[in-house]
C-alpha cells in the first residue's frame, strides 16, 4: 500500500517532491499524478526521454519506402504511358511517398505512445478515485536509506 | 584587423572596393561579362537576407534575435553598395534578349529604375529599423516596413535580373522562391554570428530552454523543408505541363554536363545535406554540424545564381574572383567592426 | 480516402444508384442468343455491304449500305459510282435516321370523320379503284402529282396513268431550275439542265449556282471541283447575291445587286464574244437582246467593283477551258431567264459545248414542271375539277405560296391519296394515306443522268406494313403484291433491265449498284431565229425593292424535305454554327444600324408576309439582304417569274423590327474570330522558331508497326460536314437535342469550325488531335485514357469515372461528357453499330480514329499474314469526304499518302507550341 | 506560472476552469436547437439533391462544355481551404509556442475535421459516376483496374485521406487529458463515454512525458502536412495546361489562400461560440489580435499571388494566358472578380489598425467578408479559365442550376451541423492546457 499525499497547490506539492528526493526517496519509487503537465516535475524527477521519438523516426522512414515501392513497383507491373511520361515517374511518386511518410509517421507515433504509456489502461478506466484538479504524490513501499 | 575599429576606415574600404569593381566591371570590351551579375545576385541576398532575418526574428520577437541583431544589421551599409554595383550593371543589359524591343515594362531605363529604387528604399528601411531602439512595438512597425520592402526588391530582382534574362520564359514562383532563399540565406549566417558567440543560452533564460543556436538550427531545419518545397513546387509543375517555352530552362540546364551536375549539386547543398544534418535534436545545438549545414546552405545559393545565370551569360574569371573577394571581404570587414564594437560596449 | 465516409456516402449513393437502376431500360443490356441458327444469310459480328441508291435528294448518289446481323448500320458512297465516286454529303449519312426515324407511317390509314384511322391495305386500294370509276362517271379528272422521278419508276407511273386514265402532272420540284431549262429550250430546244464538266474547265464562273449545297447534284461538283484544283492551275470565281457556302468556298466571291446578274453576264457575253479568239459566230440578232454596256457602267447596277468586272471578264476571255455555271437564285428569278441565257451563249461563244456544257448526259430533268404548272393545277383542284389526287413523294403544301391556296384546293378533290414515308404537311391532308417504303427497303433503279443507271435494292425487310414505290403503283392498277403478278415490281424490274442492259449488264447493275450506258452524243444547235424572238419581249431589268429576303437552300435539308431528320438538326449550319433554327441572317452593317446581336428576336415583314425570328449576323453578307433557308419558312410567299414560269425565291420589300426578346438558339460557335491564335496560321508556321526546337523533358515515343495519324487539306475542305454526320453514325453518337445544344453540351467528336476574317471564312475540321503527349491522358485517375502503341489516345468507356478533368486539360476541347443517358428511341436503336459501345451515363467519350475500323482491318490483315495497306481502309469522317480533304493512314509507312502530306511544306499542327506533338497535320489552303 | 496566493486560491482557479469550459455541455437552449435543426435540413437537401443528381444524370448541375468543373469542386478547394487554419493555429503555434494557440486550437481542430468531411463529399459527388468512386482507390481488384500516381486526382485522395486522418489523431490526442478531467464532472452514459474516450488517463508522469513527445511530433508532422496538402490542391489546377491554372506559384499562393480562409473561418465560428458560451476570460481580445495578424499576413502574400499573376500575364508574350487575365477581370465574370479582390486584399488590410484588430464585431464582418471573397477566389480561378481557354471556337459560359446551388448550400448545412454538436458535447478549449499556463 503505497502512501499518498494530495495537494491543492502546484508550488507546495513541488516542494513535498523535492523534499522526499532530498530526504533520500528513489525516484523510481515516487508515482506522481498532475491534472495538467507540469515541467518542473522532469528536471525533479529525471526520466529518461521518451521513447516515442523512435516510433515517429521509423514511421515515418517506413512511410517513404512503402510509397516509393509501392507506386513504383505497381506503375512497372502495369506500364502504361500516359501524356508521354515515363512510367516511372518519380516526381509525382514522391508526393505519394510524401504523403504516406506523414501518414505512417504519424499513427505510429500514436501507437508509440499508447504503447509505452500502457494506454488503454483498464486500471485507469475502473480506477474509482478522482483526484480532480489535485496534486498526486504517490511512494511505494520500501525502507529509506 | 585592429584598423577596422578606427571610425571613417569602413566607409573609406568600402568606397575603394567599390571603385575596384567599377574598373573591373567596366573595362573594355563592357557589358559582354556577366560576373558582376552573378556577384551581386549573390550578395544582394545574403544581405538583404540577413537583415531580413532580423526584421522577421524581431516581429515574432525570437529570443536568439538579441544575441546577433547587432551584426546582422551592420551590413546595412552594403545595400548602398549593391545599388551602385547595379549602376555598373548598365552595359550589361544589351545581353537581355528583350533588350532592343520596343516594350514598356522591359526597358533599359525603367528597368534599372525601379530596381535602383527599390534597393535604396531597402536600404532606406533598414536604417530605420536598424535604428530603432530592440524590442520595442516601434522597431516591429519599421520591421514590417522593410519586410514588406524586402520582399518586393527581391521578386524585382528574380523576375529582371535573372527571369527576364531567358525571356519570355515565365515563372511565377521565382520572385518568391528568391526572397524565401534569401531569408534561408540569413538564417544560415546569423547561425555562424551565432556559434562565434559560443550560441550558450545566457544564464538568466528559463529553465529547460533551448539554446539561441538550437532555434536558429530548427530555423534552417523548417526552411530546409520549405525550399525543398518550393523548389519541388516549381519543378514538378513545369515538368507536368511539359510546355516547351517553359521546359527549356530546365532543359538547358540538364541536358549537358557539368550543368547537370551542378544543378545536383544546388540540391544536395540546399536540401539533401542541411535537412538529415539538422534532422536530431543533439546535431541542432553542435557546432560543427551546424556551421555545417549553415555554410553548405549559403554556397548552394551561390552555386544556384552561377546555374541560373551560366547558360546565358559568359563569365571571366578574373573578374569574377576579385569582385568576389572584395565584397566578401566587405562583408566581414562591417561584421567584425559590429562585432568588435558590441565588444566593447559591453 | 476516409473510410467513415464511405460507410456514411454509401447509404446514399447504394440507394439512389439502385432507385435509379430499376426502371430504367436502358442500363440494362439485351442479348441475342445465337443457339439458334439466325435467319437467312446472316453471319452473327460479320458486317456485310450492299449497293444501293440515296433518296435523300434527287441527286441520286451511290450508297453501300453496311449490314450488321439483318440490318443497315451505316452509309458510304461507292467508290467509282458516275455521280458521287464515294463520296456522300451530309444528307445522304443522315438519310438511316429517316430509315428508322419513329414518325415513319407504319399503316396505310383513311380519314373518316376528320381522323386518320388505320385500314388494311386491300381496303385502301379498293377505295381508291371506287373513287377513280366515281370520278370518271363525274367527268372529273384524276390527277397524279409526284416529286421527280426518273428511270423504271417514271416510266411505270406513266404507263399506270394511262391505264386508269389519270393524267400525269409535270413532277413537283421546289428547285426545278426552270430558268436554266428554258433558256436551253429557247437557245438549243433541250429543256433540261446539262451535265457540267468542272473537271475538264479551267477557269469556273458560276453565277448563283450553289454547287457545294443543292445545286442538281452537289456531291458529283464538290467531287469534280477538287479534282479541277488537284489538277493544278484552276481559278473559281462565284457571284452571288447573298452569302452561301459556296460562295464562301470559291477562290473569290462576288457579290452581286439582285436581279442585277443578267446585266453581268450580258456585258460578259459582249466581251466573249467580242474579244475571245478563235471568233465564234453568234447570230448578230441575237446579240442585240444583250445592249452594249461598259464595265463602269455594270459595276454600277451591280455593284461588282469595275476592276473585279473588267478582271471577269478577262478570265472569261483568256481562259483556254472556261466553264460558266449560271443558276439556284441566279436564274430563278425575274430576267433569270436572260441570265440563264447569256451564260448558255457564253458557253457557246467560249466553245464549252459539247465538251464542258454536255446535254448528252444531261441531268434528266425534263418531267420537271414549274410553279405555274402548280399554279394550274390549284386552280383546276379550286374549280372542283380534280377526281381523285394522287400526291406521290411531294409535299406542295409546305412549299407552295400561300396565294395558291393549294391546301384548301386540295379538299376541293374528290378524293386525295397521299403517298410518301411521313404525315407531312401534305400528306396529312390527304384522305387516304398510302405509307411508302424507305429505298432501302424497295427494289428499284434512279436515272438521276441520262445513261446513269443506279440500282435501289432491299437491305432489309420492310420494318412496317409498307409498299414499296413501284409495288404500290403497280397496286393501284390492280395487282397486289401477292396476288396478279407474283414478285410484283420487281419481276418488273428485272425484266426491265434484261431489256434495257442485257444479262451480263443486269448482273453488274446488281453486284456493283450502277451502270452507266454509252450514249450517242446528242449534238445541240444554236437556233438564232428562235432565241432571238425568245429574247426579244425581254422588259427592262427590274430593280427589286430592297432589302430583299433571298430564300437560300440550305445544304442541311435540301428543300426541307430533310428537316426532320434529327442528326440534320444536331449537325451546325457550316457558316453559322446553328444547329436547331429557324433563324434570319442580317448583314454586319444592318445590324449595326439596327442595334441587333445574335439571338435578338425580330419580326421581318413585308407587304403580304410576316414571320417572326432570332437574327443570326452573318458576316460577309452584303447590306440590304437577308437571308432564311428555304426549310425555316413553310409557304413562303414566293412570285412566279411570269416569263419562265419558274418561281423567284426571293422576298422583296422585307422591314425588319427588333421585337426586344432574345430568342434561344445554339450558335455552338464562342468565337468566331481566331483571336490571333492562329489555328489556321498565315503564314502557314506561326511559330516556326519554337517548332523546330522544341524542348521536352519526356522520352521519345516508339511505335513498332503503326503510328495512325491523318492529314486534313484545309484548302480541300469546304465545311459541308459530311465528316460530322459519318461520324455520329459510325460512333454512335447520340442526337441530344436542342436542350442540351443550348448549354453547349453538343456529343459531336468531329467538328468544323468557321473561323471569319472580313467577311471572308475559312474551315477548320477539329477532331481528336491524338497527341502524343496528350495533357488529357496523364489527368486521369483511373487509366481510362491512355496512348496505346499505335500513338492513338484511346478512351476505356467503361474505366471511366465521369471526372471530366481530361476535357478540361484538352486544348482543343474535343472530349465529349455524356451527361444523361442518352437514349435511341424505337427503332432507331436498330441503327446502333455494334462494333462501338454506347456510352452510359457520366462517361467521357471521343474521337479514337475509328479505332474499331483499324482493329477489323488488322484483323484481316493477320489472317493474310501481312501488315494492313494503305488505304486499304479509312475512318468514316475521311471515307465520307466528297473533296478527299481528309487522309488517314500509318506515318510509319513512308510511302503512305498521310506520311507524305505530313511532311509537305504547307503541313502544320494546331497549338504546335504546346508541344502536344498531335498526330494530326493540317495543310493550309492557299489564300488566292 | 507560481502563484502567490494560497492553496485554496489555486484550487478555485482550476475549479473554474472546469465549470467555464464544460459548462458548454448543459442542457442545450431554444437558439441551440433551432439553429441545429435549420443546419440538419439543409444537410438533409444535399443528400436529397445529390440523389436526384445521381438519379437523372450530371446533366441537372449547369456545367457544360468547355466549363466541366465548377461549384462542386470550388466547394471542394473552399472546404478543404477551410481545414487547414485549424492544424495551423494548433500545430505552427505550438512548435513556435504561441500562447494563444491555447483559447482556439481545440475549436480549429474540430472545424477542420469537420470540413475535410465535408469537403471529401465533393469530388464524389462531382463524379460523373459516383457509384464506381472505388475504381480511384488502389486496392488489388478483379476490374483490371488500377489507379494512375500520375494524376494529380489520386495525389488528392492521398493527400486529403492523410490530412484527414492525421487531423482527426491529433484532435483526439489533444482531448484525452480533457476527457479525463471531465468525466469527473458528468454522470449517466456520459461519463461511461467520456472514461472511455479518456482511454484510463490518470495523469501520471510517465504519461505526460509520453504525452508531450507524441503531441510535439504530430505537430511536427502535421505542420508539412498543411502546406503539402493544399499545395497538392493547388496541383489539381497547376499540372493542367489550362492557361490561368497552369502556374508555379499555384501551391504557396493557395496554402496561403486556405490559412486565409481557415483563419477567416476560425473567427467566424469563436466570436459567436464565445458570446454563446461566454469564455470571455480564455479568448480574450488580445488572443483575436494575434489571430487577425495571421489573417492580414496571408492576406498579404495571397495579394502578392495576385499581382505576380495578373504582371506576368501582362508581362509575358503568352497570348492565352493574357486573355485569360483580361478575361477575369473585364469578361463575363469581371464583378465576382472585383469583389474577390476586394474582399481578400483591400478588406485585411484595414487590420493594419491595431483598433480594429482587437474589435472583435469588426473582426467577424471582416472574417465572414474574407470568406467570401476565398470562396470566390476560387470560383473564379476555375470558371474563368475554363470558359475561355485555348480554341475560341468552345468558348463558353457557365450558368450554376438549382442543385448544384442547393448542394453548396447543403454543404454548409452539413459543417455547422457537426460543429454544432461538436460544441455542446466535447470540451471546447483545452482545459489543461489553460491549466497548466494559468
Amino acid at each position: 500500500m503505497a502512501d499518498r499525499m494530495v495537494f491543492d497547490d502546484r508550488e507546495q506539492f513541488l516542494e513535498a517532491l523535492r523534499r522526499l528526493l532530498r530526504e533520500g526517496v528513489p525516484g523510481e519509487r515516487i508515482r506522481v499524478i498532475t491534472p495538467f503537465c507540469v515541467p518542473e516535475v522532469e528536471e525533479i524527477l529525471p526520466g529518461t526521454r521518451s521513447r516515442v521519438r523512435f516510433f515517429a523516426l521509423i514511421g515515418a522512414a517506413g512511410g517513404t519506402v512503402t510509397g516509393l515501392a509501392f507506386t513504383i513497383l505497381t506503375a512497372l507491373s502495369w506500364p502504361l504511358v500516359i501524356g508521354g511520361k515515363p512510367v516511372v515517374s518519380l516526381p509525382p511518386f514522391i508526393i505519394i511517398a510524401f504523403a504516406l511518410t506523414i501518414l505512417f509517421g504519424a499513427l505510429s507515433t500514436f501507437a508509440g505512445f499508447l504503447l509505452l504509456s500502457r494506454l488503454p489502461s483498464l486500471r485507469g478506466i475502473r480506477s474509482e478515485e478522482e483526484y480532480g484538479n489535485a496534486f498526486v504524490i504517490l511512494v511505494e513501499e520500501g525502507e529509506r536509506r | 584587423m585592429a584598423f577596422l575599429e578606427k571610425n571613417g576606415v569602413l566607409p573609406a574600404l568600402i568606397a575603394a572596393a567599390g571603385a575596384l569593381m567599377a574598373f573591373v566591371a567596366l573595362r573594355p570590351p563592357p557589358g559582354k561579362d556577366g560576373s558582376l551579375l552573378l556577384v551581386f545576385l549573390f550578395f544582394i541576398a545574403v544581405v538583404e537576407g540577413c537583415i531580413a532575418a532580423a526584421a522577421a526574428g524581431t516581429m515574432v520577437n525570437a529570443r536568439w534575435i538579441s544575441s546577433v541583431r547587432k551584426e546582422l544589421l551592420s551590413v546595412t551599409p552594403l545595400l548602398l553598395l549593391s545599388s551602385f554595383l547595379l549602376l555598373l550593371l548598365i552595359p550589361f543589359l544589351d545581353t537581355y534578349p528583350w533588350a532592343g524591343r520596343p516594350g514598356f515594362w522591359l526597358r533599359k531605363d525603367f528597368f534599372i529604375g525601379r530596381n535602383l529604387a527599390f534597393l535604396l528604399l531597402s536600404y532606406v528601411t533598414a536604417r530605420r529599423f536598424a535604428s530603432a531602439p530592440a524590442g520595442g512595438e516601434g522597431a516591429k512597425v519599421r520591421a514590417a516596413w522593410y519586410l514588406l520592402v524586402f520582399v518586393a526588391s527581391q521578386t524585382l530582382v528574380a523576375f529582371d535580373l535573372v527571369m527576364s534574362l531567358e525571356y519570355p520564359w515565365v515563372n511565377a514562383l521565382f520572385g518568391g522562391y528568391f526572397f524565401i532563399e534569401a531569408i534561408y540565406g540569413g538564417f544560415a549566417v546569423s547561425a555562424l554570428l551565432c556559434l562565434r558567440r559560443g550560441g550558450a543560452p545566457p544564464a538568466e533564460r528559463a529553465h529547460g530552454a533551448r539554446s539561441d543556436l538550437s532555434d536558429l538550427s530548427i530555423l534552417m531545419f523548417g526552411f530546409s523543408i520549405m525550399w525543398a518545397g518550393l523548389f519541388f513546387a516549381q519543378y514538378l509543375t513545369i515538368w507536368y505541363g511539359n510546355l516547351p517555352e517553359e521546359v527549356g530552362f530546365i532543359a538547358r540546364r540538364l541536358s549537358a554536363s557539368p550543368m547537370r551536375e551542378l544543378c545536383v549539386a544546388v540540391l544536395f547543398l540546399l536540401f539533401i545535406i542541411p535537412f538529415p544534418v539538422l534532422l536530431s535534436t543533439r546535431a541542432k545545438s553542435n557546432p560543427f554540424a551546424v556551421s555545417a549545414a549553415a555554410l553548405s546552405i549559403l554556397s548552394g545559393i551561390l552555386v544556384e545564381r552561377y546555374v541560373f545565370l551560366a547558360p546565358v551569360v559568359r563569365f571571366s574569371p578574373g573578374a569574377l574572383a576579385i569582385e568576389f573577394a572584395c565584397l566578401l571581404f566587405l562583408f566581414f570587414a562591417v561584421v567584425y567592426k559590429s562585432s568588435r564594437g558590441g565588444a566593447l560596449e559591453a | 480516402m476516409k473510410r467513415r465516409d464511405f460507410l456514411w456516402l454509401l447509404g446514399v449513393i447504394s440507394g439512389s444508384t439502385v432507385m435509379s437502376a430499376c426502371g430504367s431500360p436502358n442500363r440494362s443490356a439485351k442479348f441475342t442468343s445465337y443457339l439458334l441458327p439466325p435467319e437467312e444469310g446472316i453471319v452473327p459480328g460479320e458486317a456485310s455491304f450492299h449497293p444501293s441508291t440515296c433518296t435523300e435528294c434527287p441527286a441520286g448518289c451511290g450508297v453501300l449500305a453496311r449490314v450488321r446481323e439483318g440490318r443497315p448500320v451505316k452509309l458510304e458512297g461507292i467508290p467509282g459510282h458516275p455521280v458521287s465516286d464515294g463520296g456522300l454529303c451530309v444528307r445522304g449519312q443522315s438519310s438511316l435516321y429517316r430509315l428508322y426515324h419513329p414518325e415513319r407511317l407504319r399503316t396505310p390509314m383513311a380519314r373518316d370523320g376528320g381522323k386518320l384511322r388505320p385500314i388494311p391495305w386491300e381496303e385502301a386500294f379498293s377505295r381508291v379503284a371506287e373513287s377513280l370509276k366515281g370520278s370518271r362517271e363525274k367527268g372529273r379528272k384524276n390527277l397524279f402529282l409526284s416529286g421527280r422521278t426518273t428511270g423504271s419508276l417514271s416510266r411505270l407511273a406513266d404507263a399506270a396513268c394511262e391505264r386508269l386514265g389519270i393524267e400525269r402532272l409535270p413532277e413537283y420540284e421546289v428547285y426545278s431550275h426552270t430558268g436554266v431549262k428554258e433558256a436551253n429550250a429557247l437557245l438549243f430546244g433541250e429543256r433540261d439542265v446539262p451535265r457540267y464538266r468542272i473537271e475538264e474547265s479551267d477557269f469556273l464562273l458560276t453565277v448563283g449556282a450553289d454547287l457545294i449545297e443543292t445545286y442538281v447534284s452537289p456531291v458529283a461538283y464538290t467531287r469534280s471541283i477538287s479534282s479541277a484544283r488537284a489538277g493544278g492551275e484552276f481559278l473559281w470565281y462565284h457571284v452571288e447575291p447573298h452569302m452561301s457556302l459556296t460562295g464562301a468556298n470559291a477562290d473569290r466571291r462576288f457579290t452581286v445587286a439582285p436581279g442585277a446578274e443578267r446585266i453581268l453576264l450580258s456585258f460578259l457575253l459582249r466581251e466573249v464574244v467580242g474579244r475571245r479568239t478563235p471568233k465564234s459566230g453568234l447570230p448578230g440578232e441575237l446579240l442585240a437582246a444583250f445592249p452594249e454596256t461598259t464595265a463602269e457602267k455594270v459595276s454600277r447596277e451591280t455593284g461588282i467593283p469595275t476592276e473585279a468586272v473588267a478582271e471577269i471578264a478577262d478570265r472569261l476571255v483568256a481562259a483556254k477551258r472556261p466553264l460558266l455555271i449560271a443558276g439556284g437564285v441566279g436564274t430563278e428569278q425575274p430576267g433569270g431567264l436572260e441570265t440563264a441565257s447569256a451564260a448558255a451563249l457564253i458557253q457557246y461563244a467560249a466553245g464549252a459545248i459539247p465538251e464542258r456544257v454536255d446535254f448528252t448526259r444531261s441531268e434528266n430533268y425534263r418531267n420537271v414542271g414549274t410553279l405555274q404548272d402548280m399554279e394550274g393545277m390549284s386552280a383546276r383542284m379550286g374549280r372542283g375539277e380534280a377526281g381523285v389526287v394522287f400526291l406521290f413523294r411531294t409535299n406542295p403544301v409546305f412549299s407552295l405560296p400561300p396565294r395558291l391556296a393549294f391546301r384548301e384546293n386540295l379538299k376541293k378533290a374528290q378524293l386525295t391519296v397521299g403517298m410518301g414515308e411521313f404525315l407531312d404537311e401534305t400528306v396529312r391532308e390527304a384522305d387516304l394515306v398510302l405509307p411508302l417504303s424507305h429505298s432501302l427497303e424497295s427494289w428499284g433503279d434512279v436515272e438521276p443522268r441520262r445513261g446513269v443507271v443506279s440500282l435501289l435494292q432491299p437491305v432489309l425487310p420492310p420494318l412496317y406494313d409498307t409498299l414499296t414505290d413501284g409495288d404500290a403503283i403497280l397496286s393501284l392498277l390492280g395487282n397486289l403484291p401477292g396476288k396478279g403478278s407474283a414478285g410484283g415490281y420487281r419481276d418488273l424490274l428485272a425484266a426491265a433491265w434484261e431489256k434495257r442492259l442485257g444479262e451480263a449488264g443486269r448482273r453488274r447493275l446488281l453486284e456493283k449498284g450502277y451502270i452507266e450506258e454509252t450514249l450517242p452524243s446528242r449534238p445541240v444547235s444554236l437556233d438564232g431565229r428562235r432565241a432571238a424572238n425568245g429574247l426579244r419581249d425581254a422588259g427592262p431589268v427590274e430593280k427589286p425593292v430592297k432589302p430583299v429576303l433571298i430564300l437560300a437552300p440550305s445544304i442541311r435539308t435540301f428543300d426541307g424535305r430533310s428537316r426532320n431528320l434529327p442528326l440534320l438538326s444536331e449537325i451546325p449550319d457550316p457558316l453559322t454554327t446553328i444547329t436547331y433554327g429557324p433563324w434570319i441572317s442580317v448583314s454586319p452593317e444592318t445590324a449595326a444600324r439596327a442595334g441587333l446581336q445574335d439571338r435578338d428576336g425580330v419580326t421581318a415583314a413585308s407587304a403580304d408576309w410576316k414571320a417572326a425570328l432570332p437574327v443570326k449576323v452573318q458576316p460577309g453578307l452584303p447590306d440590304g439582304v437577308f437571308v432564311v433557308y428555304r426549310d425555316a419558312l413553310p409557304s413562303p410567299p414566293v412570285r412566279t417569274d411570269r416569263r419562265t414560269g419558274g418561281a423567284v425565291d426571293r422576298i422583296e420589300g422585307v422591314g425588319i423590327t427588333k421585337t426586344g426578346k432574345k430568342a434561344e438558339i445554339p450558335i455552338l460557335s464562342g468565337s468566331f474570330s481566331q483571336q490571333g491564335r492562329g489555328l489556321i496560321p498565315d503564314p502557314v508556321h506561326l511559330d516556326s522558331e519554337r517548332r523546330h526546337k522544341r524542348w521536352t523533358l519526356y522520352p521519345e515515343h516508339e511505335h513498332k508497326v503503326y503510328r495512325w495519324a491523318m492529314a486534313v487539306d484545309l484548302e480541300r475542305c469546304n465545311g459541308c460536314a459530311a465528316c460530322v454526320a459519318a461520324c455520329h453514325v459510325e460512333n454512335n453518337v447520340p442526337v441530344v437535342g436542342a436542350g442540351d445544344h443550348l448549354k453547349g453540351r453538343e456529343m459531336s467528336w468531329l467538328r468544323i469550325e468557321p473561323f471569319y476574317e472580313k467577311g471572308e471564312v475559312e474551315f477548320l475540321p477539329m477532331l481528336c488531335q491524338q497527341c502524343d503527349n496528350a495533357p488529357c491522358e496523364s489527368v486521369c485517375p483511373v487509366f481510362a485514357a491512355y496512348h496505346n502503341p499505335e500513338g492513338l489516345n484511346v478512351q476505356v468507356y467503361n474505366r471511366c469515372v465521369g471526372t471530366r478533368y481530361c476535357s478540361n486539360n484538352c486544348p482543343y476541347k474535343v472530349r465529349r461528357f455524356n451527361w444523361w443517358q442518352h437514349h435511341w428511341p424505337e427503332p432507331s436503336d436498330r441503327m446502333v453499330n455494334p462494333d462501338v459501345q454506347v456510352r452510359e451515363v457520366g462517361m467521357m467519350e471521343k474521337c479514337t480514329f475509328c479505332i474499331q475500323r483499324i482493329r477489323s482491318a488488322k484483323d484481316k490483315a493477320r489472317d493474310e499474314g501481312r501488315k494492313v495497306r494503305d488505304g486499304e481502309f479509312t475512318t468514316a469522317c475521311a471515307q465520307s469526304c466528297p473533296t478527299g480533304a481528309l487522309t488517314f493512314g500509318n506515318m510509319l509507312d513512308k510511302e503512305s499518302g498521310v506520311y507524305r502530306l505530313a511532311h509537305s511544306a504547307r503541313a502544320y499542327r494546331v497549338f504546335e507550341s504546346l508541344g502536344t506533338e498531335s498526330s494530326v497535320h493540317y495543310l493550309r489552303g492557299r489564300k488566292p | 506560472m507560481s502563484t502567490g496566493e494560497g492553496a485554496r486560491g489555486n484550487a478555485e482557479k482550476y475549479a473554474k476552469v472546469d465549470r467555464d469550459v464544460l459548462a458548454a455541455m448543459k442542457r442545450p437552449g431554444r437558439a441551440y436547437l433551432a439553429g441545429l435543426a435549420f443546419a440538419l435540413l439543409l444537410a438533409v437537401v444535399l443528400h436529397v439533391l445529390w440523389a436526384y443528381q445521381v438519379r437523372s444524370g450530371l446533366g441537372v448541375v449547369g456545367k457544360m462544355h468547355p466549363v466541366m468543373w465548377a461549384l462542386y469542386i470550388t466547394n471542394f478547394v473552399f472546404w478543404v481551404g477551410i481545414a487547414h487554419s485549424g492544424t495551423l493555429i494548433s500545430a505552427v503555434l505550438f512548435l513556435f509556442r504561441a500562447r494563444y494557440r491555447t483559447s482556439f486550437n481545440r475549436a480549429a481542430e474540430a472545424m477542420t475535421v469537420f470540413a475535410l468531411m465535408v469537403a471529401g463529399l465533393f469530388p464524389l459527388i462531382h463524379l460523373g459516376r459516383s457509384w464506381v468512386f472505388y475504381y480511384l482507390l488502389p486496392y488489388p481488384n478483379q476490374r483490371q483496374l488500377w489507379v494512375n500516381f500520375r494524376s494529380p486526382l489520386v495525389w488528392d485522395v492521398f493527400a486529403v485521406g492523410t490530412y484527414f486522418t492525421v487531423s482527426l489523431v491529433f484532435f483526439y490526442v489533444g482531448m484525452i487529458p480533457d476527457f479525463a478531467a471531465a468525466k469527473q464532472h458528468v454522470l449517466g452514459i456520459r461519463k461511461k463515454i467520456y472514461t472511455a474516450l479518456s482511454l484510463g488517463w490518470q495523469g501520471t508522469q510517465k504519461e505526460w512525458r509520453h504525452y508531450n513527445m507524441l503531441y510535439l511530433f504530430l505537430a511536427a508532422f502535421a505542420t508539412p502536412l498543411v502546406a503539402s496538402v493544399h499545395s497538392v490542391v493547388s496541383w489539381d489546377f497547376a499540372m493542367s495546361i489550362v492557361p490561368g491554372w497552369h502556374t508555379t506559384i499555384f501551391a504557396p499562393y493557395f496554402v496561403a489562400g486556405a490559412i486565409l480562409s481557415g483563419t477567416a473561418m476560425v473567427i467566424t465560428l469563436v466570436v459567436p461560440m464565445r458570446k454563446y458560451l461566454s469564455l470571455h476570460d480564455y479568448i480574450t481580445d488580445g488572443h483575436f489580435e494575434s489571430i487577425a495578424k495571421i489573417l492580414l499576413l496571408t492576406s498579404l502574400i495571397v495579394t502578392y499571388a495576385y499581382i505576380v499573376e495578373f504582371g506576368l500575364a501582362w508581362y509575358g508574350e503568352n497570348i492565352f494566358e493574357r486573355e485569360t487575365f483580361r478575361y477575369r477581370l473585364l469578361g463575363d465574370y469581371r464583378y465576382f472578380t472585383w469583389t474577390m479582390l476586394f474582399c481578400n486584399s483591400v478588406v485585411p488590410l484595414t487590420l493594419f489598425a491595431r483598433g480594429l484588430r482587437r474589435n472583435t464585431a469588426y473582426l467577424f464582418v471582416v472574417s465572414i467578408l474574407v470568406n467570401i471573397g476565398m470562396w470566390l477566389e476560387r470560383f473564379v480561378i476555375i470558371v474563368t479559365s475554363l470558359s475561355h481557354d485555348y480554341d475560341p471556337y468552345a468558348w463558353g459560359l457557365y450558368k450554376p442550376t438549382f442543385v448544384c446551388l442547393g448542394v453548396d448550400i447543403g454543404s454548409f448545412g452539413l459543417f455547422f451541423t457537426l460543429y454544432l454538436l461538436f460544441v455542446k458535447n466535447l470540451p471546447v478549449l483545452s482545459i489543461s492546457e489553460i491549466k497548466e499556463h494559468l
